[in-house]
């Protein structure tokens, strides 16, 4: 049973066509990974969903909900929410306080237990929970979105990214804290210019090019295609 | 100048700093979220002067003040509503004309209803009230102003530092984007926003139109941007930093008129944001952001 | 080869012609036609500062609100060196005529009358020319801030300026705070045969030919370059500094001389003529008529001083149809009125009359089928 | 190999405490066409930004036809947070802004498009012109330059035949579609007279057959015009396609150098694209 449907979805900045009309869905629950160059559209993708860009044409369904057209902050509502590309933390704000923003629409209640299982993944965030967010390091602050988009106690998180700039080591981590929320029912859409380790993560993958998608497939078949490599490095002459 | 004489103006400056200081943080609050100059700020702060004159009129005070608040805040939001909010996604020069064009459409408005004629500002018993120490005169709201300021700031502190609304605004002036990822409305946040600048601005307008004892249509316009400049002096942004900011032009200008120089404390005001644009465009207390090409 | 005349040139002259002898025409029947005169010199002067605004504005990309500054110091150099010695003493009653400009203007009163009919060109462009020099190094300054920062930085520089012709300090130069009177009117041009009514028209129209012939030379480009994307024109190797600079300093130029022509148009100027309302009142005509249209300004500027000082003088006046009292008319309903539709421009009709178009004869005939759906 | 165009000792451009790039040495050699690719964020736009004037480098220098036309040194609060690898101490301070670069030979396009959306074809193309105008202010309003102004004009309408563009010559630029834009915008660096020419991504958003295209486009110019190039790209069948060679760049390091193949084959390089094989 598929959480998210994306159906023919295509979205034009000014004369540019950044999506050209894509489909791709993902199964509850899964690991589902969108690769792609840079430029291709992925972010665009993610953005869409969220309600942040406007879709030139077709629509997008969560939970047989269509959700294209309505307030991000109903979207947020409905339990989807997305880890923004190049982590985009509040640095003016504390990290306890990033955190409470992502619970901004839960319950106070809420809130504490969230906060709890949150400390729990990252323990790191306990310790410098009154540190300016600004003040962290790369895969700390990276840490600290995954977070604080887990207090909005989501059934379903979208990552645009998650290793941008980050030590391979620190990347590693982040991955096997994906996996983890992703063992506590959380389905999960990644997108990655990192293959090899989105892949080698995700339960299925779809690979993005200039807008449409190429190829599809699971995490392993993927890895094992040249083509994917061609994606990424260019036909050899 | 004696002694005497020199701290009887620090205490005149001061209270003018502090209604000031005031409505400078309605500048910089509205422009930490919207990066806009709210050029009709000063005139939603001299519609509050009339706003009393008129509801003193027929109410007593304590009423009247609490009418003047409400009906100012609610000025403020529908301002926002009606002549910022469309034109969120326009260029920058857009909004801010549309700013210049509410300022004017409110002096005109008011020149209608109320006439050019200065309306006199009616007397709070209270207010008016005369204390002596030992040389020092000063009437209470000599007094009260700077003492209300400190504690409205500190009010409005805690609000900001300590509530999820405050989170919210904090978290939308440094990024709409993510903030809305949040779940966090935006538009009631930039709302809350000119709410409170608009009902700083109406506490600040009783406290220095009980002063001055007059109000004509145009009486927001030069005040008006000399908050703005304390705003940029302080760091725009930056609340404490308005509220210095407003001290001290406050104090500076009650000191040029008793020296007198009169006509060139407004140049000094501006002469000031000149100086700090080039020298510091941070203003005292703002903090450095990295433009990116 | 022989030039073939446009059928558009032809309209253009035809209508310059009719302007021309109506003009004419308004100045044998000065004495009935007050009203059109008045409004039609107001408009001609308002155009040439909502026109050097816009040059900024418009076609620089500089939000500057300066504009009331510069003309005042234009209209206060016109002022002081036109003002008829005899008069001299009678303005500066209070607090007496500073020696050095007495002297000055004793040594004028001498010279041979020719030179006499020149003096209040040479005054208009002493004070253009000094407003310059002062945007010259005040941009030095205030050009490296942007946008709401630049626009605020200049507004406080009108301010200052305003502020020190106001000073009890320069009183024997500015008057202070009693302003300048006794201003003579306009001048007649080449010993009489343009008529003084018309002298303001052929200024304003020398002044807007130069800053149109500007905005569509190269160095006009260039400014249209920074105003559309001030990264890519500097990396299309345009000094910033250098083009902005010279912009600035053009503009300030030509509201001077705007300045000088209202200091002889109302007669008599003090500090608080040139108060941050008037900025305001040319921005607002740059908006109505389009923000980076020269034409849209000029017109703008004709009808937003025709509809304030004349059309739509009846909301001031109370009226009465059919018996019936309408409420709401008395003094000052004219300029809500005003306001409000310009809040309409601003917010719905945001081009305005012109957009960033020019006027031309074929846009009028092909207007219909151009407008946006 | 040929002699450099361009050159960069040691050039560092730190943000604080980050540094975006670090110790990059780069030689463009005259006439060729050289790519810089690597990951997001490797600092592959800082390091265009620096050598165009838009950033002053925190420390080394850019030498461009043997003149240097940026140099710095870390100095005071930078002193102590400087990071950079190269110690030996530059003295001198050399600033140019982007413009004088412009002037000097150098053009370059952005990655996201900078056309001047507001204004025509023709005049996007015309205005990069006026850079190397000589009437004056005066000549030029008053129009005593017309002969200047006549060649401005014929030489714009030449660059675009020459691009294919002339036929929407008095199109407003931002009403191209897309491919076209791209096109406009080289153009425009050309009308600049550049011997060397920086493009930040030219084939960002485009689909294969666009890129291929513009391809052949890029190498059809450089012919025409004798120009060198240095390009920043992410289509990997352009850069492969065109370059003479390539440097790679990750964490704002230089990673590799070499020809395509080379670089295709390099294991550091694929890791850097692909990640890491954590398995």
């Amino acid at each position: 049973m598929s959480i998210l449907e994306i159906r023919d979805l295509s979205v034009h900045y000014g004369g540019i066509v950044a999506l050209d009309g894509i489909s791709f869905s993902v199964k509850e629950g899964a690991i589902v990974t969108l690769i792609g160059a840079n430029g291709a559209g992925k972010s665009t993708t993610l953005r869409t969903i969220m309600g942040l860009v406007h879709a030139a044409g077709g629509s997008v369904h969560y939970r047989g909900e269509k959700i294209t057209g309505l307030d991000t902050r109903k979207i947020v509502e409905m339990g989807l929410v997305l880890v923004p590309e190049g982590r985009r933390v509040f640095p003016n704000l504390t990290v306890l306080e990033n955190l409470k923003l992502g619970s901004y629409l839960q319950h106070t209640r809420h809130e504490a237990r969230n906060l709890e299982h949150v400390y729990d993944l990252f323990p790191r965030l306990l310790e410098r929970h009154w540190q300016l967010a600004g003040t962290l390091s790369g895969g700390e602050q990276q840490m600290l979105a995954v977070g604080r988009a887990l207090m909005a106690n989501p059934t379903m998180v979208m990552m645009d990214e998650p290793s941008l700039g980050l030590a391979p080591l620190v990347v590693k981590d982040i991955f096997s804290i994906i996996r983890r929320i992703n063992g506590e029912g959380v389905t999960v859409l990644l997108i990655e210019q990192n293959a090899n380790v989105a892949l080698h993560t995700a339960d299925y993958g779809y690979v993005l090019q200039t807008g449409s998608i190429t190829l599809k497939g699971t995490g392993t078949e993927l890895l094992e295609n040249e083509e994917v490599k061609v994606a990424y490095l260019g036909k050899t002459r | 100048m004696s002694m005497t004489t020199i701290l009887q103006h620090c205490l005149t400056g001061i209270s003018l700093g502090g209604a000031y200081a005031l409505i400078a943080i309605g500048y910089t609050l509205v422009y930490g979220i919207l990066r806009l100059i709210n050029f009709a700020h000063g005139d939603i702060f001299m519609m509050a002067g009339y706003f009393m004159i008129f509801s003193l009129a027929s109410f007593p005070w304590p009423a009247a003040i609490l009418i003047t608040l409400v009906v100012t805040t609610v000025m403020g939001i529908a301002i926002e509503r009606i002549a910022y909010k469309p034109l969120r996604e326009a260029p920058r020069m857009s909004i801010m004309i549309s700013a210049i064009g509410v300022s004017y459409l409110l002096q005109n408005l008011s020149t209608y209803l109320f006439t050019a004629i200065p309306r006199g500002y009616p007397e709070i018993p209270f207010l008016k009230r005369i204390f002596r120490v030992g040389d020092l005169s000063a009437s209470f709201v000599t007094v009260l102003t700077p003492l209300l300021t400190i504690v409205l700031v500190v009010i409005l502190m805690t609000l900001i530092g300590r509530t999820k609304t405050g989170m919210a605004m904090r978290a939308v002036s440094k990024d709409f984007e993510t903030a809305k990822l949040m779940g966090i409305n935006i538009n009631a946040i930039v709302s809350v926003t000119f709410a409170i600048g608009s009902f700083l601005a109406a506490v600040g307008s009783i406290l220095y139109f009980t002063d001055r004892m007059s109000v004509t249509p145009f009486s927001g316009t030069l005040p008006g941007l000399k908050c703005f400049v304390a705003a940029v002096f302080g760091g725009i942004g930056n609340i404490p930093g308005a509220v210095v900011g407003g001290f001290f032009i406050g104090i500076v200008e009650t000191l040029l008129v008793a020296l007198g120089y009169s006509t060139f404390s407004d140049a000094f005001t501006f002469l000031l944001l000149i100086v700090m644009l080039l020298v510091k465009p941070t203003g005292l207390f703002g903090e450095k952001s990295v433009e990116k090409v | 080869m022989k030039k073939k005349i446009s059928k558009p040139t032809i309209y253009s002259l035809g209508a310059l012609a009719l302007f021309v002898a109506f003009l004419y025409w308004l100045d044998a029947n000065r004495l009935t036609q007050g009203m059109v005169i008045s409004v039609l010199q107001k408009g001609a002067i308002l155009a040439l500062v909502a026109t050097s605004m816009n040059l900024l504005n418009g076609f620089t990309g500089l939000f500057s609100l300066g504009q009331a500054g510069f003309m005042s110091i234009g209209a206060y150099t016109t002022a002081i060196l036109i003002i008829p010695v005899k008069n001299l003493d009678g303005v500066y009653y209070m607090n007496g005529v500073h020696p050095a400009i007495k002297a000055l203007r004793v040594v004028m009163a001498q010279a041979p009358p020719f030179m006499q009919t020149i003096f209040p060109f040479v005054a208009l462009l002493l004070g253009a020319t000094i407003a310059a020099l002062v945007a010259l190094v005040v941009g030095l300054a205030v050009l490296r801030l942007k946008s709401d920062y630049l626009a605020i930085a200049t507004l406080g520089l009108s301010e200052i300026v305003r502020s020190i012709f106001s000073s009890p300090q320069f009183d024997q130069i500015t008057n202070g705070s009693y302003g300048l009177n006794k201003i003579p009117n306009f001048p007649p041009m080449f010993f009489g045969l343009i008529p003084s009514l018309i002298t303001p028209f052929i200024i304003t129209g020398v002044c807007v030919a130069f800053i149109v012939l500007l905005i569509n030379s190269s160095y006009g480009r260039a400014f249209k370059a920074i105003r559309e994307d001030e990264i890519a024109a500097e990396a299309m190797g345009i000094s910033l500094y250098k083009h902005k600079e010279m912009s600035f300093v053009i503009s300030s130029f030509f509201s001077a001389i705007a300045g000088g022509m209202l200091a002889m148009y109302m007669r008599s100027i003090e500090a608080k003529t040139f108060s941050i309302t008037l900025t305001y009142d040319i921005l607002l005509i740059v908006v109505i008529g389009g923000i980076g249209s020269v034409t849209g300004s000029v017109v703008s500027a004709f009808l937003v001083t025709a509809a304030k000082e004349w059309w739509l003088r009846f909301f001031d006046q109370p009226l009465s149809l059919f018996g019936f009292e309408v409420p709401l008319f008395r003094t000052g309903f004219r300029m809500v009125i005003f306001s409000i539709l310009l809040m309409i421009v601003v917010l719905i009709y945001r081009k305005g009359l012109f957009g960033t178009n020019e006027f031309s004869w074929t846009w009028l005939t092909s207007k219909k089928a151009r407008r946006k759906p | 190999m040929r002699e450099a165009l361009l050159l960069t000792e040691h050039l560092t451009m730190q943000f604080g405490g980050v540094v975006a790039v670090d110790d990059l040495n780069i030689k463009i050699p005259t006439g060729e066409i050289t790519a810089l690719i690597g990951p997001n964020g490797a600092g592959k736009t800082t390091a265009f930004n620096v050598i165009t004037g838009g950033y002053q480098p925190t420390c080394g220098r850019v030498i461009f036809d043997g003149q240097i036309i940026a140099e710095n040194h870390p100095r005071s609060k930078m002193k102590k947070i400087y990071s950079g690898t190269y110690t030996e101490p530059s003295t001198q301070t050399v600033v140019h802004t982007p413009d004088q670069i412009t002037r000097l030979g150098m053009a370059r396009t952005f990655q996201n498009i900078r056309l001047f959306k507001d204004l025509s074809v023709f005049e996007n193309v015309l205005i990069a012109k006026h850079c190397h105008i000589k009437a004056s202010l005066f000549g030029s309003t008053f129009r005593l330059n017309r002969a200047e102004e006549r060649a401005m004009r014929a030489e714009s309408e030449a660059l675009l035949d020459r691009v294919g563009l002339l036929s929407s010559a008095n199109e407003k630029s931002s009403s191209l579609p897309y491919g076209k834009q791209r096109r406009l915008e080289i153009a425009r660096a050309l009308a600049t007279g550049p011997r060397l020419l920086l493009l930040d991504e030219p084939a960002a958003g485009m689909n294969p057959k666009e890129t291929d295209e513009l391809s052949a486009f890029i190498v059809e110019i450089k012919e025409a015009f004798g120009l060198t190039i240095f390009l920043i790209e992410h289509h990997m069948n352009l850069v492969m396609d065109i370059s003479d060679s390539i440097y790679v760049l990750d964490y704002g390091k230089t990673i590799a150098y070499g020809t395509p193949a080379e670089i295709q084959n390099n294991e550091r390089v694929i890791q850097a694209y692909l990640g890491v094989d954590e398995s």
